[in-house]
């Protein structure tokens, strides 16, 4: 257990709780006073906050970034639907088994993967994913190129609604847990310096595998509700390159390693996307890139992380006049 | 008809993908040079590809320019484009983490995408330049990639003499090598970024015009591109220029022939597969020396 | 086990290195080298630029594997266990240029070695008490790095007593730090020794101070072990005197 | 240190409170924006929604069919709209319609967007995924979804009972290019298989293969291919290897040209090429020059088909070539047959709604699945699935820069040039064959494109294929 003092937000439960419960509140009863449009709005957005947030889980807190990504997102959808389809077993049921085997994969590709480090992890694990998404196409085992449809039968936008924001809370919820656990410290430090961390006896290896694994499950979680929105799965859409550098985007613009970051960087990126992707489709890459281009030249910590380093700033001069 | 011999085959695969190849080799040693000097991965390498392609395109439309003869096109504004991203964007993140860099050209490469496709459709372009092939016997050799191929030689040629028979070259070099010691010889770092980053998109943009030659591009292209540097670049060793040439030339040779054993929708994976094995067993690439 | 019979015979060998070869793509660092490092027992370790010191640290801490040779912790041979393995069985270390975390504040530095070093309560005190130890208590919040070198190089020692250690590899501990400062070092390492039963072997190029503060001296050059012996037997040694070039030493 | 932890404390919930605050205003500006959208717009209006890959891999197939759909109803509401027996009126129709993208999950979320803006009627995106992703929401939602554009049958062999096809299902494309082929004299007996790895074509292949077979022809290479993939030498140097007199194959647009200019490349003789899609657009011919010459496509439609001696005739358009000039005049460009199918599946909803007399999607589907009628497009008919029986492919072939329709010989307007060998084999010098045409987009979106015109379009303009000639 962590000794509270040396946390640098300590637990105020009532301050620190209420906006997260509140905004979740919000969310559960919007079905019930938006219109379905807007609800449809919602649930892509938080399918987005849910990818972005499991991007971060691995990314955030250690600083490897993850160019293959999307692979768990689409091993998550394929678990699920095959599983959905050939066990006939509930879909929550079918969505966790996609989540294990999107983790399965991680743990099973962690070992030569996670040795690699900077640019060569990223490109090996953008590889990885274009790699699974050809054999994936070519495999008649997934149906290769035509993929799957989820049936009308479960055609459900609302429980859809309701699915997706489980998984979005339940993964917000998990990075919360994760930063103030043992692993946290253990990633926070692998993050900073590993040689350092692996010298004070921390397993960096282990403490990397677990957070790539449960990054995966809960990218394999999302991946499956939102298989079950979409209602189709081929392996174009499963393994599409741009929802890992829209993850990558979101979870910047936000702040990478924060747990606000990511949402913020979903809430906005995302209503770009939809508003300019609705009336002028080119337009929002170009948003899009000039965003990207200058949250790095100006705020590289992202929107989360240049408010904490500022706080962290008042707060070293106030520890300064005090000592 | 007449029926090519398999042994005639097999060594026609083998000039094609050698000849291939070089191309792809050349296409690498662009992002190569970027990576050894400044430790930049530029994820837009393939958008400034498609640059060049939308010049020559544009040049032979406009002017009925030969994509070979817009090479004088495109090189200097390959050159200038790269100066000119350097001084902008590129030199501001140089000593950040690489992180930094990485999602810069990352955004660059997403606004290149949209402003190409916003100003000109996804709509595919190609140069009605029609080569024929020289036959050997039962081999034949296509003309449009046998120029490919004598570009990338004489590309390859031309920076070996910059490498070793010039002062920047030497001070690039210098700086891949060793950056410190570099700049206490006194290398202005900054200057040898800034030329290697023109060169490395003069190159780019270059392959850009000869691409034209071969296939139709669209503004959507350009990521295909990056993933194909990337491999070879992997394969060849970050930052280690003549191994982006036998990187290249490696996967041109086993991606054509392994299409005797392989459906040609495998293809593409056979790169991958071939890369993520060679990062596990040997990260400094196939040429074999670190750094 | 034959380790707890080699334990028995030699109580008060606590580290045994046990003719650890190095090589790097053909370059000899280390050629044969052997040391024991007793109980409570401080243990100079010297020589010029590129004696393999620094390789020796690395083999033992095991962030480097040796070509061939062992190393044994109190009878456990651990030679080629993961830097993180042969921390948590009682081996700290520091490094020469100070790698703290830097984004953390100096106790959560130490309190992070804390609940990862041994895995038990630190034998030396709470993450808090290490700070004053070491002399960082009005520095505790800052974050690592806005300290100064000499602020590192306390931020090393801590982090390395945070996790317990029954021995600590010191490499130049007192370089960056004032003469009143390394004074200061010399002292506490002894007091540490003593206190807390540790071990230390201690890398330091400023002799001066090294010779006062440790009980025996072992000198390496270019990967061979050329002299040991007390530190005043060590200083006068023709060898040592020669790899020297011109008596530095004194 | 407890003034400085508790000020972080505050500061996390305000941060939380941001975040719930951003939610919000976001929340409240998409209601703002999106009220009068929503607002029932009650019967004055038939509202019809869509989305089309404007961008993406689909994009320029997209573009083409939003062409064909959004002249439709510039026709139908200056023509004072599609009269309703129900409401006794006519109604103008409006269109919503957003980009998708070609991605899957756009096309859910904006299916799922559109059935709450009180669409009557859905139209599918172009290509079969993409139909395949809006048709579920469709069904769920008892909306008429027309295909125009997604031809693979697994689209009515899920059961879907409001999915309504007014092309010839993909099983259907390569028949009589196969058909003809049996007729040629001399009669080619290896054929080689080339297609794309993707549902559309996956679909073809699988019909075309055991047809071919029972023909009689032999099939010396058969491989699929990346649609991506940038060269595809290598295989067609096994290709040519293999004896293959003909090859069938392709999938969509930019593929099928850079196959064409492989070909080229490496001197490959072959009697015949038969691409899917790629030489059906007029791009095909400025892109590639002479290099076009002798390659057939099948076709859903070509301008030079006239229906309108059959009857009952539906629709203000008599014939192709009407439907060309029309289009020409509008956007400045050739249509494909993708824009005629797009514009054709406008007049079949408009038939249906006149028939049936009302706006309901169930009864206009009831209504649909009687009808059987014809269209400057040609024949419409479905089967109990929804699946398009009626209408015939033909085949076409490009000859001196001109598409002609080489079979069924019913409909021909030129004889097949064939074997069209001789075309394929270029002099081993540069030689531009043809002005490039280029089509400038301002603004980048679903608004008209303007032609920098040259000669290649003057040529294309002026190929009066008169319908008397048929």
């Amino acid at each position: 257990m962590l000794k509270g003092y040396l946390l640098v937000h300590k637990k105020n439960f009532v301050r620190d709780v209420v906006p997260w419960v509140g905004a979740l509140v919000v969310l559960a009863f919007a079905p019930y006073f938006v219109s379905a449009s807007l609800r449809s709005f919602l649930l892509f957005l938080l399918m987005w906050i849910a990818l972005s947030q499991s991007f971060n889980i691995f990314t955030g807190l250690t600083g490897y970034v993850n160019f293959g990504f999307v692979a768990f997102y689409g091993l998550g959808g394929y678990g699920m639907t095959m599983t959905l389809l050939s066990l006939n077993i509930p879909i929550y049921a079918a969505m966790v088994i996609g989540g294990v085997i999107s983790s399965l994969f991680a743990f099973a590709i962690s070992w030569p993967t996670l040795r690699l480090r900077g640019a060569y992890f990223a490109i090996a694990m953008l590889s990885l994913a274009q790699a699974l998404f050809v054999i994936f196409d070519n495999w008649n085992f997934v149906n290769s190129a035509t993929g799957y449809t989820i049936p009308v039968k479960y055609y459900d936008p609302v429980l859809q609604y309701y699915y997706m924001l489980a998984v979005a809370a339940v993964t917000v919820l998990c990075l919360y847990v994760i930063m103030n656990s043992r692993l946290g410290l253990a990633l926070k430090a692998i993050k900073q310096n590993e040689e350092t961390a692996v010298s004070i006896g921390i397993n960096a290896t282990f403490y990397k595998a677990v957070a790539f694994g449960i990054s995966a499950f809960f990218a394999g979680l999302a991946g499956g509700a939102a298989t079950w929105t979409i209602t189709i799965i081929d392996p174009p859409s499963a393994f599409d390159t741009t929802i890992t550098l829209t993850a990558i985007s979101m979870s910047m613009l936000g702040g990478l390693g924060t747990i606000a970051g990511p949402i913020i960087g979903a809430v906005i990126l995302y209503s770009i996307e939809h508003y300019f992707g609705l009336t002028l489709p080119y337009l929002h890459l170009i948003v899009f890139g000039i965003i990207i281009i200058v949250v790095v030249l100006l705020i590289p910590q992202g929107i989360m992380g240049e408010i904490i380093s500022r706080m962290k700033k008042s707060r070293r001069q106030e520890v300064g006049e005090e000592g | 008809m007449p029926s090519v011999l398999p042994g005639a085959l097999v060594a026609e695969l083998f000039i094609l993908g050698l000849m291939y190849g070089l191309l792809y080799g050349v296409l690498a040693m662009g992002l190569t040079i970027v990576f050894g000097v400044m430790k930049v991965v530029n994820v837009a390498h393939g958008d400034f590809v498609i640059i060049g392609s939308y010049l020559s395109y544009w040049a032979f439309v406009l002017a009925g320019i030969n994509p070979i003869l817009s090479l004088l096109l495109t090189i200097p504004f390959g050159f200038l484009l790269g100066a000119l991203t350097y001084l902008g964007l590129i030199r501001r993140v140089q000593n950040s983490p690489e992180l930094m860099s990485l999602f810069l050209t990352f955004g660059i490469s997403t606004l290149i995408g949209g402003l190409l496709l916003f100003f000109y459709s996804p709509t595919q372009r190609a140069v009605p330049v029609a080569l024929g092939s020289i036959e050997y016997g039962s081999l034949s050799i296509p003309v449009n990639i046998s120029i490919a191929a004598a570009y990338a030689i004489a590309v390859a040629i031309a920076l070996r003499f910059f490498f070793y028979r010039t002062y920047w070259g030497k001070a690039v070099r210098a700086v891949i090598d060793n950056r410190t010691s570099a700049i206490l010889v006194g290398i202005n770092p900054d200057m040898v970024s800034l030329k290697s980053f023109g060169i490395g998109i003069a190159i780019a943009s270059s392959v850009g015009s000869i691409v034209m030659l071969l296939q139709s591009i669209s503004p959507l292209s350009g990521p295909d591109f990056t993933l194909i540097s990337f491999v070879i670049v992997v394969l060849g060793g970050l930052g280690n220029p003549p191994g982006a040439l036998v990187g290249g030339v490696v996967l041109g040779v086993v991606e054509s022939l392994s299409s005797l054993y392989v459906n040609a929708a495998m293809t593409p994976a056979i790169g991958f597969i071939i890369m993520v094995i060679v990062l596990i067993l040997r990260p400094q690439g196939i040429m074999g020396s670190r750094g | 086990m034959t380790g707890v019979v080699a334990d028995n015979a030699q109580r008060d060998t606590v580290l045994d290195v046990s003719l650890v070869r190095k090589n790097f793509a053909g370059l000899v660092a280390l050629d044969g080298v052997s040391l024991q490092l007793g109980r409570k027992e401080i243990l100079g370790l010297i020589g010029p630029n590129g004696a393999g010191k620094s390789t020796l640290f690395n083999i033992i801490a095991g962030t480097l594997k040796p070509t061939s040779g062992t190393v044994t912790f109190r009878g456990r041979n651990i030679t080629g266990l993961p830097p993180n393995r042969v921390c948590r069985l009682g081996i700290a270390r520091t490094y020469q240029i100070p790698k703290p975390f830097l984004d953390m504040t100096v106790l959560e530095n130490v309190y992070i070695a804390e609940s990862f070093g041994s895995g038990r309560d630190s034998k030396v005190g709470t993450p808090a008490e290490i700070c004053d130890l070491v002399g960082l208590k009005d520095k505790m919040h800052l974050e690592a790095g806005m300290l100064n070198v000499s602020g590192k190089k306390r931020l090393e020692v801590a982090r390395a007593l945070a996790t317990s250690p029954d021995v600590l590899l010191l490499d130049e501990i007192a370089a960056g730090m004032s003469p009143t400062e390394g004074e200061w070092a010399v002292r506490f390492m002894e007091k540490m020794s003593q206190s807390y039963d540790l071990s230390i072997i201690w890398v330091e190029h400023v002799m001066r101070l090294l010779m006062k503060g440790v009980h025996r001296v072992v000198v390496l050059d270019h990967g061979v072990k050329i002299a040991e012996g007390r530190p005043e037997e060590v200083v006068n040694d023709e060898k040592v005197q020669q790899a020297y070039l011109g008596g530095k030493l004194s | 240190m407890n003034r400085s932890t508790r000020r972080a404390i505050s500061t996390m919930a305000v941060v939380g409170i941001v975040i719930v605050l951003i939610i919000v205003v976001v929340a409240g500006i998409y209601i703002a924006t999106l009220k009068p959208k929503s607002t029932p717009t009650g019967p004055s209006v038939i509202t019809i929604g869509m989305t089309m890959p404007l961008s993406g891999t689909f994009a320029s197939d997209g573009q083409m069919s939003l062409n064909g759909i959004k002249l439709w109803a510039q026709d139908v509401n200056a023509s004072g709209g599609i009269p309703v027996k129900s409401l006794g009126k006519s109604l103008p129709v409006k269109l919503i319609y957003y980009d998708d993208g070609s991605s899957a999950s756009t096309v859910a979320t904006d299916y799922q967007t559109l059935v709450t803006q009180n669409v009557s009627f859905l139209i599918a995106p172009y290509s079969s995924p993409l139909t395949l992703a809006a048709a579920p929401i469709a069904e769920a939602n008892h909306l008429l979804l027309l295909s125009h554009g997604g031809a693979s049958d697994s689209i009515w062999a899920k059961g879907y009972k409001y999915v309504v096809g007014v092309l010839s299902p993909a099983s259907q494309y390569m028949i009589p290019v196969i058909d003809m082929l049996a007729n040629m004299n001399p009669k080619p007996t290896n054929l080689a298989f080339f297609f794309g790895q993707d549902p559309f074509s996956l679909s073809v292949m699988s019909s075309v293969e055991p047809y071919a077979l029972s023909k009689g022809f032999k099939i010396v290479f058969n491989q699929t291919y990346q649609e991506t993939a940038t060269d595809f030498t290598s295989q067609l140097a096994q290709l040519q290897a293999s004896g293959a007199q003909v090859l069938i194959g392709g999938a969509h647009f930019t593929d099928g040209e850079t196959i064409m200019k492989n070909l080229q490349s490496l001197g490959i003789h072959l009697n015949l090429v038969s691409l899917l899609v790629a030489p059906d657009d007029p791009h095909f011919l400025s892109d590639l020059g002479s290099l076009a010459n002798g390659v057939t496509v099948p076709s859903q439609w070509e301008p030079n088909l006239n229906f309108s001696q059959f009857s009952p005739y539906f629709g203000n358009i008599t014939s192709g070539q009407q439907f060309y000039n029309r289009f020409m005049t509008a956007y400045g460009i050739a249509p494909n047959y993708e824009a005629a199918e797009a514009y054709a599946t406008g007049l079949v909803l408009e038939k249906g709604i006149i028939d049936s007399g009302s706006l309901n999607s169930t009864v206009v589907r009831q209504q649909l699945a009687t009808e059987n009628f014809y269209t400057f497009y040609g024949h419409f008919q479905i089967d109990s699935t929804g699946k398009q029986i009626g209408h015939t492919m033909v085949v076409a072939q490009w000859q001196s820069g001109v598409k002609q329709t080489i079979w069924p010989s019913s409909v021909a307007t030129a004889t097949p040039l064939y074997p069209a060998s001789l075309q394929m084999q270029q002099p081993s010098t540069l030689s531009y064959s043809g002005q490039g045409t280029t089509s400038l987009y301002v603004g980048g979106v679903a608004s008209e494109s303007y032609m920098l015109s040259q000669s290649t379009h003057a040529m294309l303009a002026v190929t009066p294929t008169s319908p008397d000639r048929e």
